[in-house]
């Protein structure tokens, strides 16, 4: 199974801590879910930021923080190297948007930032879009981690392009690949691991969902049973049917 | 001296940025710096001289997704 | 719950015996699935036919005969109290074949059966279309659950029809809906239980993946993920993106 | 007499079809019976005299989907 | 090409007559798609019937009286015999609804006028459901033409269910296929058409559109597209790409 | 109507010149589509070039040269130069090619030989992807036509990701649109047209078809159709069905 | 008499339906007639007695999808 | 003189790509040249003085997607 710069997650589920009811309701999510990872970013402190930590390591996952909400190169390396010093961890979610209404990646200054931070020894989560092209860009920059988009942030719209995603596991076969956003229902995600995804990360579909918890888990299930169909090699779909029950030895009862 | 933290105008005293943490009060906090666009580790605080009309932005965990 | 004339199954998931490599990897699948139902059949004595019950005796769950191979209505009919008599029980899945390319159910010899057997005090499970009308002749008939097919038999193409089989979760708020047959994979099963299905049939989707066991288990997976999802109240899909982390409070790097 | 057994033909010598379940060594099996297409309920066999080109069927369990 | 009981249309396009913003714009939307059918209904003279019919007499078009509305066998033979008086032909769109929310055919009572009308002397073209099977019946009934549904009455849909869709023209290689309600778009129009169906019925699309004249033209447009590449031998889509410009010869500008 | 850098085209078709069976059959194809544009390249002059740019005078149409199987901005750039030259016109579909196996442009190299050849006075319809920013590059790079991908060159899958391509013609109501390589049938392309696309360009769908002017004309004929329902304000679909022919004025015939 | 002449009721004079179609006027126009549910040829409408409550429809060409 | 002509050394005795072109027999052909990857404009071929090795092309119309 692959690691994630030699970690080897437990749960490939990747949960976010944003725009949930409760941080109860957050932490039981987190639970119900299993998920192995916790995505946070930085924020102006106004107060609030101590216990939001102390929550986070209280749920006793791996943090994963982010740069969202960056525009430009020079701003996602700054809160890069910020969020290092606080939650002293290398791994960044290098987030740098794009386009306001898509919030998708800007490839050009993704794989610039990528490789200055892969330089200065960062380990890099990369939320891109589904370009192989790009894909391979910040696989020289030094990324070992790929985290294509399903769909725009928050949209909950699923995978928008199988054969793009499709053609990004077939070219980078000992590449994690992980779907970042767009994700609104488990099957979504299944789908995403039986076609060999090694991970999703997720937040909104789970945050505002009626009951996080229940669809945190049911997204932890559908993952696993993706990941599970993946290796216990599917048939192939076909346009005839075929009878399950044998022909053979049936009673003539004209 | 007026400088702006976190995005606010503030009339400060302090001469350092080491100072500026601890007069906010955020020294205890889990907290990092940055001057004018650009990290300022927490041991080089103290070296950060604060001029006229420095941004300074001091950031803690929060949710994110 | 939905009950099934009467019975609560504890796993919606109801599998087949068939085209197996072996009786030991049938009943792993089994046991890895906790399947709650299985499907069999009766076939002309050949020997063998003793030992195939003592195992699914063994495997501990409920017994659907069914009628598979039927093409007209005395054949299923007899078909179905032959099975009766043989597995004690008053539970039947009707099949009535109505061509043999597509093994799709024939409406009407179906409703006539159906409505026969449901005199006679069989608890009928229908394998039908996604026919909105068909369904309603088959309620009337005294079918108390439905199986419509997602695709053909064997074929695992999945669910061919979204639109038709949310018209008949709209329709039947209170009729136990089973998807039965047609599916390849275990996101498509959870797809029908984010729709508000009650149980999934199956069997050549596990019996021909090259680990059942394990796809046994996915299917179990995604089908109990499907079910949660749908009980979590989902978030509607929107065109624009949204970001999950907060936008308050980023700090200002330019 | 000969008869259609599991669409097989054969010549029997017994009268009733319990008569031919026993015979065929089926008596203590797990099966079901039919004779022309209509099934026969286990304690109706011994009333069911057979007649020249009768079908009969003897199912027992088997795999199904 | 085939013909629809003996006659061969000019054009695959049959045209609804309700729902126009006028009867002016009715008839430029006949004019405008060269439409060689249209279908018209008989309802309780209020005055009005006279003019109309003297504006679909105009059109020099064939006429198909339907019998919409009607939900029972005898609503619809009675129906059928008013329409073939009146219209002096003995061409009738056979409905039966079978539900009022998705206006499907009721394959039942279907099936059942079909019968008596074909005896009677009548040319059914039965608006059916995709079913293979209920297809099957309708052509032994004496139908010579079938008219699957894509999709519900007005909806725009589209087509709903391809596989099924498939399937009927593969097993009906010589009997008229014509896609019956559902459509919204040209582009769904040309798909029916390019998987070898032989026209199309429509009339919400067209009157309904801001423009009648010009969307009736588009489909119009589409149809004939359709049918050409079902009959140009179109590509096999393929998963890997294929240069068009020649390698060979490439300058070496390194 | 959009022009092309001032020229407004007779019609959206753009066809390819590549891989017909024959001289006399590539010119049949664009009489029977009356494309307004062929795409040529240039190759080592191995003494056919005379006659085939003489068969490209005689087509009467605008010749668009690319830059295709360039992998390199100085390759690409050194092309479009020579083809300035040959065929005297400032238009150049530029193409550098990022992957092998997808033939999809590489966004980075992409870019830079726009601005440089902007710069130089090149007119310039790059290939490009789906992506909305390197969209934005492009356009800043001074191309004031955009021509994404449906899918691969010559893959024939149609449009991968309709949600990217709405999003572009969102972003872009006033840069000429053209759908560049992918298509496989002319439903295709009228359903691209449909969301408001200016053109599409085409090459192995038509050549590799078993009857290529059929094939030219059906799209030209369905691209014709997308623009005109485009521009006729379709219906929205709706999920419910509503009867065409008027319920009102129905006879009672129970 | 009363009967329902589509769907309203009427109180007639009229014996036949051939001539209930000419009192309402109809007997120029292209209409087709049905009485309690079953479709009348025109030819036929003279021979019709009408009866207390009959259910008269009479038609004409209408819109139609 | 060896240089590499479309892809293939060619022994030349001629001094300018101008003559080069002559040589080949293209003068009268429509096409264009280029020297190591840079594009020559036909005004230009004259004074152009080939040198060992040179990378010439000299393309010309060609069918394209």
């Amino acid at each position: 199974m692959k690691t994630f710069y030699g970690v080897s997650l437990p749960n490939p589920l990747m949960l976010g801590t944003a725009q949930y009811p409760s941080p109860a309701i957050l932490a039981e999510a987190f639970r119900a879910s299993n998920a192995s990872v916790a995505t946070v970013s930085l924020r102006r402190e106004k107060g609030a930021g101590h216990d939001f930590w102390r929550l986070i390591q209280d749920l006793g996952v791996r943090v994963l923080p982010n740069t969202a909400g960056c525009h430009t190169v020079k701003e996602a390396v700054t809160t890069a190297q910020m969020a290092r010093e606080v939650f002293e961890t290398n791994w960044i979610k290098l987030e740098v948007i794009g386009h306001t209404d898509t919030l998708q990646p800007d490839p050009f200054a993704l794989v610039e930032a990528a490789q200055i931070l892969a330089e200065d020894g960062f380990e890099v989560f990369p939320y891109t879009t589904d370009d192989l092209v790009v894909a391979e860009r910040l696989v020289e920059a030094g990324c070992q981690v790929l985290m294509p988009w399903g769909a725009p942030i928050g949209s909950g719209l699923g995978l928008s392009n199988v054969y793009a995603l499709r053609t990004l596991r077939a070219h980078f076969p000992d590449i994690p690949l992980v779907i970042d956003a767009g994700l609104g229902l488990p099957s979504q995600a299944a789908a995403a691991m039986e076609m060999g995804y090694d991970g999703i990360l997720l937040n909104t579909a789970v945050a505002k969902a009626g009951d996080p918890p229940a669809m945190a888990r049911a997204f932890a299930l559908a993952i696993e049973a993706g990941a599970l169909a993946h290796g216990a090699d599917p048939m192939e779909p076909r346009d005839m049917a075929a009878p399950s029950t044998p022909v053979v030895g049936k009673a003539w009862l004209a | 001296m007026k400088i702006i933290l976190n995005g606010e105008p503030r009339d400060v005293a302090v001469q350092t940025l080491a100072a500026l943490v601890d007069d906010a009060g955020f020294s205890e906090r889990k907290i990092a710096t940055a001057v004018n666009g650009d990290f300022v580790p927490a041991p080089a605080r103290q070296d950060i001289e604060l001029s006229e009309g420095d941004r300074i932005e001091i950031v803690s965990p929060m949710q994110g997704g």
